[in-house]
């Protein structure tokens, strides 16, 4: 060992130039690990990270500048593909900034309506933390728990692709309330659905508790001070893991959450490490179980839907939410046409991935993927805009093509080759 | 409006603190208020709302191509509410860069450490410089991307913007 | 015996037997046909502990889908990298193919004597695994890749530290029984009518061989130097095509040569009935025809018995979650290998007294017919 | 009190289960909602009017209007599957109650044609158009 010291890069930057004796492994873009591209360069020390430095944008769609040439009923739509586990948060959240904005001229959306995009929000959360949970089984080598955990996920599918027509883009939403109604037998049936999850999931919480393997692979691992990670502007269950008090939910209502009030507990957890966000993804899980089975037993009668004006008045409006992952932005500026002038969007992991940076220094190469994994990370941005540097030699220029300049590319490049139209 | 109290509260005291400093101050609706500062006062009310409300949340930072041909920067502040009330209050700051062609705006990362990334988000996509930002490299557009094309510019038009325009012209 | 009539007529006819009965029967084609029905059998298992079914479509019930998977890998493309030492990954990868192939050969299967016996071979066999251990190093070290490295290293010292449980298993056995060739072994557990397992620390002996040889395997939960969600495969990022196919053939292989071993160590070998009847033994060599009903016999015992320590690893590999290589290594210095130590000792000096008292119950159990 | 292998009974338990979770899907039929579900489009040419909602309507401009003789502006639509999302717009936009989404899902094709239906005009009669499209046989 060289006495020199070992200099740690600072916070601030997240970045520094090679420290003696380490090496680089990269991180991604490509990884098993990894579910969608992303990049961290790990220095490595033998087996222990020193410095991690995240790049991101793989998956950078152009979603907010699309957003701006479409109308808001097709923008619901669109901003469901950004993330293809919380499609509906974005599609509440969009809703939410829209009718906020109509609300300036009285527009009001129907209170059935409002219970059922929350009935299917809390949906979404129990099959996406059960999903998490599947995955980080996975990562830390635990085949049989991601197997069975995702079997039980199943039932939450299926209840979510009968009373929306689709399993992963609901299309539930409209601006002005919900194009789907529940039935009576559908609502039995749910009830009864959520009692099986129910039950599951104590029995993972059972198991993460009692599984010796799971605490000796998640305890003391990915650490992220309560100081940290409100410095670093940790949200959702990454920051509830570290015990700090912050859920959407309950901190600025929206949908019917503002009835849930007095069943709702912000679930925290205090060891701050990666068991703790399992801990706290479970016990959200029972939680979403008992708001669905309170919301489906308290649902008002009415309509779902009221008809909205096609002109949106000018306002900008920030529409704050909840998604499984964390807190979910919406950030509207109307200008009293049918289409928004500027639609921001930030999600959760864009404001948790530097606290993974945070994480991951100091720990093993072997516990990277689960620390990376435990802030359920969703690399999902914006444009398919891709550079070409043409191959004239005299002229060479960089040229921006567009998706459907590509698609156009793509079929004559399939005609020369002699296939099929 | 008994309703907004805690709201009005805040925009009072930012008001009363900051006096002339503050060009635009009001109550939005529900636990919304809109503050517009000029450029380097944001840091001042950021480290004025945290010490004084306790508060510690930045929830995003926006930029605006706004129609009159000038960016705007407004950062999503969470304020926890001065009596202990159990809903938080948003602040939105926004903070204007005149010049179109070198928009500048000092950086919060001073206070805030953890608005680096939606700072490095906003330079990439809307080319607006954060002055003593740590590390404005590239975030989410390739390395290779044209230098002074910023895609969430107003004057950037996709494909359909573009035959859309056609259209109008014709 | 049966093999020492074999030895004494060294003849034309023994030499084409012998090598027809190393590349064909109980020798290569065979071991290879039944290491790929262990997988089938492990995946099948593994997949129905997970509540799944596992492979299904090739053949009956998915038995042809390991052998699909090894000719698909031998039609890949072979991609070995620029930086690369190329010859040295085709020897390793050959070399991993070959060991367990001739450690198989050790291995009593159709009769209670293996194809090759020795007075000693079992610390040939000890040599052999520590050669595949070696084998496995050099071909990370070979492959010369940044994820292969920290693979490389992690195989190295996991393989290493429970190589010792394991050479401590061999050798207590080879302690109790008083021998150091397999062939004795078995037959010692002939002679005193019970496998070497039913007795006292032998049982605990048992669990620390399966253990390590989980360990050895590689396979989950020790599947640590592979970990394919960390470290991206570990030493076997880089190969690919026929290269990854032997290598996936060995570790089937080796799966195989462990349960082997296991059952030899413990479990009487390819003996079934005659460990309670002894007079059975003589009847069978006695039945007409030359060697063939013996030969089915001892071979339908040994794949009994084969499978359910195949079970057993399977179910193993169901159960928990991968843990840390310094876990790892800190479970096998701190615990597996001193209490290995401690219980030869107890094998040493209180064994040959224990193993009275405890037969005598066994004795009344199994009445001796003759 | 933590141990390992918690797991054990339960998995013990699905190993020697006759009904597996995994359902073996082309082969038997995989679960599937009585209703409700959002499929390809069916298109009753003779209730349609080209009045174009559907194509205003579509977000991935997955419909195109081509000349027709059978409706009324003379324009019909075009769907292409493959660049539809099935988000059901067209659907609502559609005032003649001419365009539905079916529940039939199981689309695939061989290229990229095969994905875009009622591509041909169809013949002139009073019936409304077959059923959901057929997949593509090559």
């Amino acid at each position: 060992m060289s006495k020199k010291k070992i200099k740690v890069a600072s916070p601030q930057t997240g970045c520094s130039a090679c420290m003696p004796n380490t090496m680089q492994i990269p991180l991604g873009p490509q990884h098993p690990a990894l579910k969608e591209p992303t990049h961290f360069l790990l220095e490595v020390q033998g087996e222990v990270v020193v410095n991690a430095t995240p790049r991101i944008g793989y998956v950078h769609r152009g979603i907010e500048k699309l957003a701006e040439t479409k109308t808001y009923s097709q923008n619901l739509t669109l901003v469901e593909r950004v993330c293809g586990i919380c499609s509906h948060v974005h599609s509440v959240s969009l809703a939410n900034a829209v009718e906020t904005a109509l609300g300036i001229e009285g527009f009001e959306v129907p209170k059935r309506a409002q219970y059922i995009r929350t009935i299917v929000l809390e949906l979404e959360r129990v099959h996406s933390h059960i999903l998490w949970l599947g995955i980080a089984a996975h990562e830390i080598g635990f085949d049989t728990l991601f197997m069975l955990s995702w079997r039980d996920r199943e039932l939450t599918m299926d209840i979510l692709e009968e009373i929306s027509g689709n399993r992963v883009n609901y299309a539930i939403n409209e601006i002005g309330g919900t194009r789907r109604d529940l039935s009576q037998t559908q609502i039995d049936r749910m009830l009864k659905y959520m009692d099986i999850t129910e039950e599951r999931i104590n029995r993972y919480k059972d198991i993460c508790l009692k599984e010796d393997t799971i605490r000796m692979r998640t305890q003391g691992i990915g650490i992220l001070l309560p100081s940290k990670a409100r410095e670093l502007c940790a949200v959702g269950p990454t920051a509830r893991a570290s015990n700090v008090k912050v859920d959407v939910r309950y901190d600025d209502p929206y949908s019917a959450y503002d009835d849930l009030r007095d069943i709702f507990t912000v679930v925290t957890y205090d060891t701050n490490d990666v068991f703790s966000r399992v801990v706290v993804r479970i016990i959200e899980t029972i939680e979403a179980v008992k708001y669905i089975k309170w919301l489906l037993k308290n649902l008002p009668e009415g309509p779902v839907f009221a008809k909205p004006p096609r002109k949106v008045p000018e306002a900008h409006v920030l529409s704050r939410t909840e998604p499984p992952r964390g807190e979910l932005i919406h950030y509207l500026w109307s200008n009293n046409t049918d289409k928004p002038y500027r639609l921001k969007i930030t999600t959760p992991t864009l404001a948790n991935i530097f606290s993974v940076a945070e994480m991951l220094r100091g720990d093993y190469i072997a516990d990277t993927t689960i620390s990376l994994a435990s802030i359920d990370p969703c690399f999902s941005c914006e444009d398919r805009m891709i550079t070409i540097v043409n191959n004239d030699r005299r002229k060479p220029k960089i040229e921006t093509w567009s998706e459907s300049q590509l698609r156009r590319y793509s079929k004559e490049w399939y005609a020369n080759k002699g296939w099929k139209k | 409006m008994s309703k907004l109290k805690d709201e009005q509260e805040i925009v009072n005291a930012l008001k009363s603190h900051f006096g002339d400093k503050i060009l635009e101050a009001e109550v939005e609706r529900v636990r919304r208020i809109h503050v517009k500062v000029a450029d380097p006062d944001q840091l001042d009310v950021i480290t004025f709302a945290k010490e004084k409300w306790n508060s510690w949340h930045m929830i995003a930072v926006s930029s605006v191509d706004k129609p009159d041909g000038t960016f705007a920067v407004v950062y999503h502040y969470d304020i926890r509410p001065p009596h202990g009330g159990q809903t938080a209050i948003t602040m939105n700051l926004m903070v204007d860069c005149p010049d179109r062609n070198n928009p500048k705006i000092t950086s919060i990362t001073k206070v805030f450490i953890g608005a680096q990334y939606f700072e490095r988000e906003a330079h990439d996509l809307m080319g607006i410089v954060f002055e003593g930002h740590p590390d404005l490299s590239r975030l989410i557009l390739p390395e290779d991307f044209p230098e002074g094309v910023y895609p969430l510019r107003k004057d950037f038009l996709l494909e359909i913007q573009k035959a859309e325009l056609e259209k109008k012209n014709k | 015996m049966v093999c020492k009539q074999r030895v004494e007529k060294v003849s034309a006819v023994w030499w084409i037997l012998t090598i027809l009965g190393i590349l064909f029967f109980p020798g290569i084609g065979f071991c290879i046909t039944f290491a790929l029905i262990d997988e089938w059998i492990d995946r099948k298992f593994y997949a129905a502990l997970q509540d799944r079914i596992g492979p299904l479509h090739t053949g009956f019930k998915g038995i042809l889908q390991p052998l699909a998977d090894f000719l698909k890998l031998l039609s890949n493309e072979d991609i070995e990298p620029e930086a690369a030492d190329k010859w040295g990954m085709r020897i390793t990868a050959i070399v991993a193919l070959v060991i367990p192939l001739v450690a198989l050969l050790f291995i009593p299967i159709i009769d209670t004597t293996g194809m090759i016996s020795f007075e000693g071979d079992i610390l040939l066999l000890a040599f052999l695994t520590t050669v595949i251990a070696i084998a496995i190093y050099l071909a990370g070290w070979f492959s010369a890749n940044r994820l292969a490295m920290p693979g490389t290293m992690r195989a190295a010292s996991q393989l290493l530290s429970y190589e010792i449980p394991i050479l401590l298993t061999m050798f207590v056995v080879a302690l109790r029984t008083q021998s150091l060739n397999l062939a004795d072994i078995v037959g010692w557990q002939i002679d005193h009518n019970r496998p070497t397992l039913f007795s006292l620390p032998m049982v605990i002996f048992f669990g620390i061989f399966l253990l390590s040889t989980q360990a050895e395997l590689e396979r989950s939960p020790f599947d640590i130097p592979t970990a394919e969600t960390e470290i991206v495969g570990g030493w076997e990022v880089e190969y690919s095509g026929k290269k990854l196919g032997f290598f996936r053939l060995s570790a089937d292989l080796q799966l195989l040569y462990a349960a082997g071993m296991a059952t030899t160590l413990f479990l009487g070998g390819p003996t079934g009935i005659e460990l309670w009847i002894p007079s059975f033994a003589e009847t069978l060599a006695n039945t007409p025809g030359y060697h063939v009903w013996p030969i089915l016999y001892y071979t339908t015992f040994f794949l009994i018995k084969s499978t359910l320590i195949i079970v057993i690893l399977a179910t193993m590999r169901a159960l928990m979650a991968r843990i840390r290589i310094e876990q790892f290594l800190e479970f096998s210095w701190k615990w597996l290998i001193p209490i290995s130590l401690g219980l030869v000792i107890v094998t040493i000096f209180w064994v040959p007294w224990t193993d009275q008292v405890i037969w005598s119950h066994w004795e009344g159990l199994f009445p001796n017919p003759t | 009190m933590t141990r390992p292998a918690v797991i054990i009974w339960e998995a013990l338990r699905n190993a020697f289960k006759r009904e597996k979770a995994t359902i073996i899907y082309p082969f038997e039929p995989g679960i599937k909602p009585e209703k409700g579900l959002r499929g390809a489009h069916i298109l009753y040419i003779e209730k349609c009017t080209g009045c174009r909602a559907c194509e205003r309507a579509c977000p991935p401009i997955a419909i195109e209007m081509v000349p027709s003789e059978l409706t009324k502006t003379g324009k019909r639509p075009v769907i292409n599957l493959g660049e539809c999302i099935f988000c059901g717009l067209c659907e609502e936009a559609c005032r003649y109650d001419a365009l539905f989404l079916t529940d039939y899902i199981e689309l695939s094709s061989f290229d990229l044609g095969g994905m875009i239906i009622y591509e041909k005009e169809p013949p002139k009669k009073k019936e409304p158009e077959g059923d959901a499209p057929k997949e593509d046989e090559s």
